[in-house]
């Protein structure tokens, strides 16, 4: 199956994300340029990590203005599965695909660290292949990953079961630890930790891998697959 | 052409972490009598083009819900001032 | 600035207004006699000033970094262009080259320090490398006062908003605390770049016809005259020097990095040559190229893109706007780049060509505003040779050893781990990226920091060293231990030594006793660097540091390069298992 | 008490890459009459130990040196408001 992974002015993390799917999950992963306006050829669009345009203003508020936008958009309605990690949840909730918001961490500070990660929901497309609540580890990487909503949305989110990974020890401020949401309809998931950066032992933690293989796994039986 | 006076503040309800690490850095600089601390962006927009005020606010106002307040968390107010150019 | 843009030459010559700009008297005249044999004007009097300053001209310590031993069999590139290059096989090179921004860090720490990462990033991705890693030495005081802690976060904060920002992971580096450093922290930061040795470019601009290409953020009036700040000491007096603020913008220097690196990739056949804007930031890059490839040059500065409205030309060329690169062109592929650069949504513009002859000329507003020999600017400053005399603390010095008495080890032990200059930094590289690229092996926290070789089976090891407070008490041993702690770093991480670079962070060289320091210390290191077989390919001086008369403790920074040839030779530094036997191997 | 209205803004010569980057996005979205845009802070603090409008002003000036402004690069003016606290 084939990725797209939507690179924007600023995005740092794109090149990292193709590496894990070609070489690890032996998978095609494509580069988009943020000015393209069509996905139409893709199985699944991830939006990387990184600083898309310098993050000014605030984190994903320009990027969600960028011509590939509706292209995502419209991707996500017809209920294929879109990924955004870090800077890409951030743009995902500027978009208003996912709910809340993404605030300066409590402690002012960038941290980068390993966060270890409870997955409160197995039973989405990207979650399959873990345990149900199943502790991991995930490298964090971020200065803007204080997750905020209000408390009838985050209650939403627990009776729809959105909430899909959160931290052991929250790092960041983050309202219930969130880590991970996804949409109501589970096929839109955004989450500050870099899975990407957790597939090759020798990088220190594996537990990434799992998240792409129930991706391809969920596609594959679907059907939602484009080759 | 116009002067847009934009502020856009964190609405009432909710938390803003910067303002606060100011608050508690003013705590520990001994600013013990600072009661709260309101933190937001101030923009001042130059437009050329729009023709009368209301044309300005209409423009200013889809520029603030595009693209300068993010409405979920944030609110806005602006004043409009008309510039006169001397040809 | 207005009122002095009428200044006519004499003017200049009758106020001496040149020594405002850290020009002598003796180098005025030596511009007056022997190189223009006639007054300069006022863009002139400012052209001679930046490049003639320490900063670009290595007036002082030209003689001391003579004495570097730069040549051996891994050297492909040398001291001289923007960073050196080291063969690794399999047609790779790495890059590597340190810069230091204590000046502007101490007046405004956190954009000077942002700006130092900016800098060194653009030196070595112009050389055809990518970035894969930063580095940062720091030294402060011990976060006695609120400005020694305000200091220390902003400095931290600058450094990890730009590498973190731009996507280089910042693997490693050292930080030491001590008093020394209170009013002149350092700030030094080193970067490593990966490159094809087919894609090796020069800072130079042949070719007559050839274009001159500026690329990237406008010109503004930030940091006028930097680089003679750079090299000025500081003084609580002097609060005026304040002026020279320049703000990193590193969202355009990704923009900037990606785009050259297509340049140099996809374009090589009309690429003759690109350089950075650094420090005398366009008169700096261009009269380099220029006389780098002994051709003329020519300049409108009408052409160059500009943020603010009636600057004068000694302010373009002076101007230190950061995320700047100067390119040479083919003549007849301009529109080619141009366009390339625009796609990058970035501001690229030709603003002058490669003439027949020798001169550099500039013309700004139909006016021709300076006409000098091109090598003039970049090679005719004078060099000194300073005196050296040992200093009063060493000659001075006990010859007793100082032998603690200890009865409570374990307490001691304690009070030695709570030093700050002993205790972990991950408050400092916690809040740095340092797995980005997703290539860290080994992360801060251990010996030398491991970045693999994507699709290799090799790794670089690298790390930054040095304790100033050995340079102190004998700048030759110091010197030496701090090349030898280095290679115990790379070593003690599965690395073979390759190379270094360096910062030279010292005092006042027109003073015998810390001219002293700095040409003991660098024939100490050079003595380290032949037996562990690591020249050094890159580096940079800063002098002066020094606040109402008192030097800083001499600092080379070390940072060194090595190589691991398997991915299972990686070494750590933590205790693995149980009943595991520990030696301690040495003297 | 007394409630302070601060702005702070960039020098002018001071390159603000985020008020660029904000023009920048508004030419892309359409908006080519906006001819400039600045960016600044805005703070709210409520001050209520400050006996009279001199001393508030006194405090207000010092909280920006040391802390709401970096006088380097950012200047400030402020406004002051005496709040009426019904008992
Ligand atoms: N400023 C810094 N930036 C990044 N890493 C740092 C910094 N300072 C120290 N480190 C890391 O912390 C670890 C210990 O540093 P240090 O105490 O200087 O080491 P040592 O005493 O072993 O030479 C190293 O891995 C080093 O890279």
């Amino acid at each position: 199956m084939k990725f797209a992974v939507v690179a924007f002015p600023g995005s740092n993390c794109e090149m990292d994300l193709v590496y894990a799917i070609e070489d690890v999950v032996k998978e095609q992963a494509e580069l988009v340029p943020s000015t393209a306006t069509y996905l139409n050829d893709y199985s699944a669009v991830l939006l990387p990590g990184g600083f898309s345009y310098g993050d000014y203003l605030r984190s994903g508020a320009i990027a969600q203005l960028a011509p590939i936008m509706p292209a995502v958009k419209r991707f996500a309605a017809a209920g294929k599965p879109v990924l955004g990690i870090c800077n890409g949840f951030q743009i995902l909730t500027e978009a208003r695909l996912l709910p809340g918001s993404l605030q300066r961490n409590q402690e002012s500070k960038f941290v980068c660290k390993v966060a270890d990660l409870v997955v409160t929901n197995n039973q989405t497309l990207f979650t399959t292949n873990y345990q149900a609540q199943q502790t991991i580890q995930l490298p964090i990487a971020h200065g803007d990953g204080n997750y905020y909503c209000d408390p009838i949305t985050l209650a939403e989110l627990r009776k729809n079961n959105q909430i899909i990974f959160t931290y052991q020890n929250n790092p960041n401020g983050s309202v219930a630890a969130i880590a991970g949401i996804s949409n109501r309809q589970g096929n839109v998931l955004g989450m500050m930790p870099h899975p990407e950066r957790a597939v090759e032992a020798i990088l220190g933690s594996t537990s990434g891998r799992e998240l792409f293989s129930s991706l391809v796994n969920s596609v594959r039986k679907r059907g939602l697959i484009h080759e | 052409m116009y002067l847009a006076k934009i502020h856009v503040n964190y609405k009432r309800s909710i938390l803003n972490p910067e303002a606060q690490a100011v608050q508690t850095a003013l705590l520990r600089l001994g600013y013990q009598d600072v009661a709260s601390v309101k933190l937001g962006k101030y923009f001042e927009l130059k437009l050329t083009n729009a023709q009368s005020k209301e044309q300005a606010a209409k423009e200013v106002d889809e520029i603030c819900d595009r693209l300068l307040a993010n409405v979920n968390m944030e609110s806005y107010y602006y004043q409009l001032e008309e510039l006169v150019v001397a040809e | 600035m207005s009122e002095t843009a009428e200044l006519t030459p004499e003017t200049i010559q009758t106020t001496k207004y040149y020594q405002g700009l850290g020009l002598t008297d003796a180098e005025y005249q030596l511009i007056t006699t022997k190189i223009l044999q006639r007054l300069p004007t006022y863009t002139e009097i400012g052209l001679y000033s930046g490049m003639w300053s320490e900063h670009c001209s290595y007036k002082n310590s030209k003689p001391v970094l003579k004495k570097f031993w730069t040549k051996a069999k891994q050297v492909v590139e040398g001291p001289g262009e923007g960073a050196g290059i080291i063969d690794i096989g399999d047609n790779q090179g790495i890059v590597f080259k340190a810069e230091s921004h204590n000046h502007p860090s101490a007046v405004e720490p956190f954009q000077g320090a942002t700006t130092g990462v900016g800098g060194i990033l653009r030196d070595i991705f112009s050389m055809g490398a990518r970035p894969i890693a930063l580095l940062d030495s720091l030294r402060f005081s011990e976060p006695k006062t609120a400005h020694d802690k305000y200091l220390i976060n902003q400095i931290v904060a600058g450094i990890a908003a730009y590498g973190n920002c731009i996507g280089v992971p910042t693997v490693g580096g050292d930080t030491a605390f001590d008093a020394t450093y209170a009013t002149n922290p350092l700030v030094n930061v080193m970067c490593v770049g990966l490159m094809d040795l087919t894609n090796r470019e020069k800072g130079q601009a042949t070719g007559v016809g050839n274009s001159i290409i500026y690329v990237g953020a406008k010109t503004g009036r930030d940091g006028i005259n930097g680089a003679s700040f750079a090299s000025a000491q500081f003084d609580s007096k002097h609060k005026s020097q304040r002026s020279a603020v320049q703000v990193g913008d590193p969202f355009t220097e990704k923009l900037v990095m990606e785009a050259c690196l297509d340049v140099i990739h996809k374009h090589q056949d009309t690429l003759v040559g690109i350089q950075d804007m650094g420090a005398a930031g366009l008169v700096s890059s261009s009269a380099e190229m220029a006389s780098k490839a002994g051709s003329g040059m020519t300049l409108n500065l009408d052409l160059v893109p500009q943020r603010e409205a009636n600057m004068t030309a000694f302010e373009l060329m002076l101007s230190e706007s950061q995320e700047r690169m100067l390119l040479c062109i083919n003549a007849g592929s301009e529109n080619e780049i141009l366009d390339l650069f625009t796609d990058y949504g970035l501001t690229a513009a030709v603003i002058g060509q490669v003439t027949t002859g020798h001169q550099y000329q500039l013309s700004h507003h139909g006016q021709i505003v300076a006409d000098v020999p091109v090598d003039s600017p970049a090679t005719a400053a004078p060099v000194y040779h300073r005196e050296k005399a040992v200093p009063e603390h060493i000659l001075r010095q006990a010859t007793t050893q100082f032998s603690p008495k200890i009865t409570e080890p374990t307490q001691i032990l304690k009070q030695m781990l709570q030093q700050l200059t002993i205790a972990s930094k991950k408050m400092i590289y916690e809040t740095y990226d340092t797995q980005v690229q997703t290539n860290t092996v080994v992360r801060p926290g251990s010996d030398a920091a491991v970045v693999r070789i994507r699709h290799t089976d090799k790794a670089l090891a690298m790390t930054t060293d040095v304790n100033g407070r050995y340079l102190y008490l004998d700048p030759y041993v110091g010197g030496e231990m701090a090349v030898a702690e280095a290679a115990r770093n790379i070593v003690a991480t599965g690395g073979v030594p390759l190379g270094i670079t360096d910062c030279l962070n010292f005092g006042n060289p027109t003073k015998p006793d810390q001219f002293y320091e700095l040409d003991e210390a660098v024939m100490g290191m050079t003595a380290a660097c032949k037996v562990f077989n690591t020249p050094v390919i890159s580096g940079n001086v800063s002098l002066n540091n020094e606040f109402n008369d008192v030097a800083i403790y001499p600092t080379p920074m070390v940072g060194m390069v090595g190589l691991i040839k398997g991915l299972n030779q990686i070494t750590t530094q933590d205790f693995k298992q149980i009943n595991d036997k520990v030696y301690v191997v040495g003297q």
